[in-house]
């Protein structure tokens, strides 16, 4: 369903990286690799249309992300480096606001149960500032409980700085994703379980 | 005209184009200059009321017509690489800025400088003086914008953005003015148009308005050249450059 | 029009120097623009081997 | 869309009354620096009526300008600025629900303290009901047109005072006809004009600007 074409991506004057092709389709999972600096973010950014590329295509269901972005839009869900949470708003109410702003169901006992998901019920009228780092990414990841909506899952370092059990929950949840037809395509530096047989790997390399 | 404007568009076969355009309009600024002044000086008769001081129209009011056409053709290249994204057109918008605002600097300073005499003050809040002021800051705002962003790329999008915004704003903000003086009944003397101007005043001002035109599309031909090289600089064209004369 | 002298012409009917206030420093202007405007290109042709070249960005 | 619209509108409002103090200091400043003029130009009655449309406006003009780099800086920093333009929702709206929230949080409130402040001067009840009007009608103009300067600086080096070097000079329109709106009060000869061209000039900032904000929005998240 996502088809990329010979991708070129340029940050500054510096190549980043070119001739990147490949394909995701339904149930798949995309670990993209690469050292820092690889341009692992900026693919992730042109995949959801926030950046344009150097040159090269892609197409999500057969067309150009650039004729069909609000096609693209409507089915996808990114997570970037930054949590995109509200630092003065509680968790449950960075949540309702989150999601009433990308068109996701969000009554009040969905995003009770997608704070459940992640371990984060008791906090849920807290301020996102006084979270620690790992609770204010999991609050973040919150989210992707709420988003069975969204078929494509660009997930940029999901897994940094949480605890064991919340990397074993989301891995889960991944899978649970893929099972249910989806797509994601996901940065990591941490050796996690991710959905076996169904994960396809590229390697950013210079 | 057949001419391929799309093989022109490419900074790299506009470089040595634009090097060979740059003495044309230098000579024809120069020529023009030269039978400006002549005319301006020799020709064009002393006027009754201002005497000798109006000379300085001469250079005055070309300068006040480039600094506001500048702007618009400015925000035009600047628009053209919006849209089309092509590198070349807004590499002429940002090579158009300082020229413009020298424009509008000369135009303010021999404005005061004519002003002293008429007015009996260095500088009166008319109208026209002070939607050139305000044009002079837009200017700055444009060229402080583009040298805060370090991506080319970005500082071209931003700056075009704001020239746009500016063109929008230019015509309100000098009906505003106008306004605004008509109220407060302010200085207003009109420049060059009083229906006693000879006509040799009025070519003279022509001439130099041209010579000032020529001149500025010779110093930005010069300055986008300049962008080039900075620009693609690890381009292989511009280091097999390196050496051969200028 | 013709003037009666070279002083004559210089004093511009007593507005010397309005005038040529105002038509020295519009030229010393421009052809300043012009100078720096050579002086940044020759620069840049003189470095365009070598890579990052540091330039004053308003010339 | 509308649901969209309404939350950007309400989170900006309840961060904003969360962090309320960040609020209050621009419009304190608006207060100080109009204040300070008597003291700076003496007491003269007289002196203080005519001054008074230009000082309360430049004024507000500062105060506006205070508040813009937080309007979508902090966004920025935190990530949801990219979650807005990822939303499937054109951007123009959201952009216009932000700068409704700026608004009436910076505008508002301005036009309301206002009128006191031309009694300060010793403006009398008409020229001062023409002062809240053109404030209302003025600030939203003041909004939006920050807006694209706020948008462009984002991220930038020297962004705050960049920001001022952008937007003052096209806030002029809005302060000669703002200004000249009470002028004209006092001196007896009517505002509608000066009111119904801040009118127009409100109708073409909210056509334009959006659109101009949404672009350097994108711009600065490339």
């Amino acid at each position: 369903m996502l088809e990329v074409r010979d991708l070129a991506c340029q940050r500054g004057e510096q190549p980043l990286f070119n001739g990147v092709s490949f394909d995701v389709s339904a149930g798949e999972l995309l670990w993209v690799e690469g050292r820092n600096g690889s341009g692992k973010t900026s693919l992730l950014r042109i995949l959801c249309g926030l950046s344009p590329a150097e040159a090269g295509t892609v197409r999500w269901r057969g067309e150009s992300i650039h004729d069909a972005r609000e096609a693209l839009l409507h089915d996808t869900l990114f997570l970037a480096h930054a949590n995109g949470l509200k630092d003065d708003l509680t968790v449950a109410e960075n949540l309702r606001f989150d999601a009433r702003l990308a068109g996701l169901h969000a009554s009040a006992e969905r995003i009770e149960a997608a704070l459940r998901a992640c371990g984060l019920r008791e906090r849920r009228d807290l301020a996102v500032r006084y979270l620690s780092q790992g609770q204010r990414r999991r609050a973040a990841l919150a989210r992707l409980w709420m988003a069975e909506s969204r078929k494509l899952w660009i997930l940029d370092e999901p897994f940094a700085a949480l605890d064991a059990e919340s990397v074993d929950r989301l891995a889960a949840h991944l899978g649970a994703h893929l099972d249910a037809g989806g797509l994601a395509v996901l940065t990591t530096h941490q050796e996690v379980p991710l959905p076996a047989g169904r994960t396809r790997r590229l390697r950013l390399a210079h | 005209m057949a001419l391929n404007w799309f093989k022109y568009s490419s900074p790299q076969t506009f470089y040595p184009l634009a090097g060979r355009l740059i003495p044309v309009f230098a000579v024809l600024a120069a020529v023009l200059g030269a039978v400006g002044l002549y005319i301006g000086f020799f020709v064009a008769p002393t006027d009754f009321q201002q005497g000798e001081a109006y000379r300085i129209i001469f250079i005055h009011v070309p300068a006040a017509w480039m600094s506001m056409f500048i702007y618009l053709v400015m925000a035009a290249w600047a628009a053209l690489g919006l849209i089309l994204n092509t590198r070349l057109s807004s590499m002429m918008a940002t090579a158009l800025a300082p020229t413009g605002a020298v424009m509008t600097f000369l135009a303010l300073w021999t404005g005061s400088l004519w002003g002293k005499p008429m007015w009996g003050t260095w500088w009166a809040w008319d109208a026209r003086m002070t939607s050139e002021l305000i044009l002079l800051f837009l200017y700055i705002g444009f060229m402080a914008l583009q040298a805060s962003i370090d991506d080319p790329r970005r500082a071209d999008k931003a700056g075009a953005i704001l020239a746009l915004v500016g063109a929008v704003n230019v015509p309100i903000i000098y009906f505003s003015v106008k306004w605004w003086n008509t109220l407060h009944q302010g200085a207003s003397i009109s420049v060059g148009r009083s229906p006693s101007m000879a006509s040799t005043m009025l070519l003279g001002m022509l001439v130099m308005a041209l010579a000032y035109w020529m001149y500025s599309i010779a110093a930005t031909l010069m300055r986008v050249r300049s962008i080039i090289l900075e620009r693609e600089r690890n381009a292989q064209w511009v280091r097999d450059l390196a050496g051969a004369p200028a | 029009m013709s003037w009666g002298s070279l002083d004559e012409f210089l004093a511009m009917g007593g507005y010397a120097t309005y005038v040529w206030g105002s038509y020295i420093v519009s030229a010393v202007v421009l052809a300043m623009e012009v100078v720096l405007l050579k002086r940044r290109h020759r620069t840049l042709r003189a470095g365009a081997g070598r890579s990052s070249q540091q330039t004053d960005n308003l010339a | 869309m509308w649901d969209a619209f309404v939350a950007v509108f309400a989170r900006d409002v309840l961060q904003a009354w969360r962090r309320r103090a960040d609020w209050l200091t621009s419009i304190f400043f608006f207060v100080i620096v109009v204040s300070l003029f008597p003291l700076g130009v003496g007491p003269e009655p007289a002196l203080l009526r005519t001054m008074a449309p230009g000082v309360v406006w430049v004024a507000a003009l500062l105060a506006a300008m205070l508040s813009l780099p937080r309007v979508f800086g902090s966004d920025f920093a935190d990530g949801t600025l990219e979650q807005l333009v990822l939303t499937p929702h054109p951007l123009t709206v959201l952009v216009l629900a932000k700068m409704l929230a700026h608004w009436l949080l910076s505008g508002v409130p301005l036009a309301l303290i206002a009128p006191v402040l031309g009694l300060q001067f010793g403006l009398e009840g008409g020229p001062v009901g023409v002062l809240f009007a053109a404030l209302l009608l003025g600030t939203p103009c003041l909004s939006l047109i920050g807006g694209v300067g706020a948008a462009l600086t984002l991220g930038v080096r020297g962004s705050g005072v960049l920001i001022a070097l952008l937007v003052l000079p096209l806030y002029v329109p809005v302060l000669i006809f703002g200004a000249g709106a009470v002028e004209a009060t006092v001196a007896g000869t009517g505002a509608a004009g000066h009111l119904s061209l801040l009118a127009a000039g409100l109708l073409i900032a909210i056509v334009l600007a959006p659109w101009a904000i949404a672009a350097a929005l994108r711009i600065a998240l490339e």
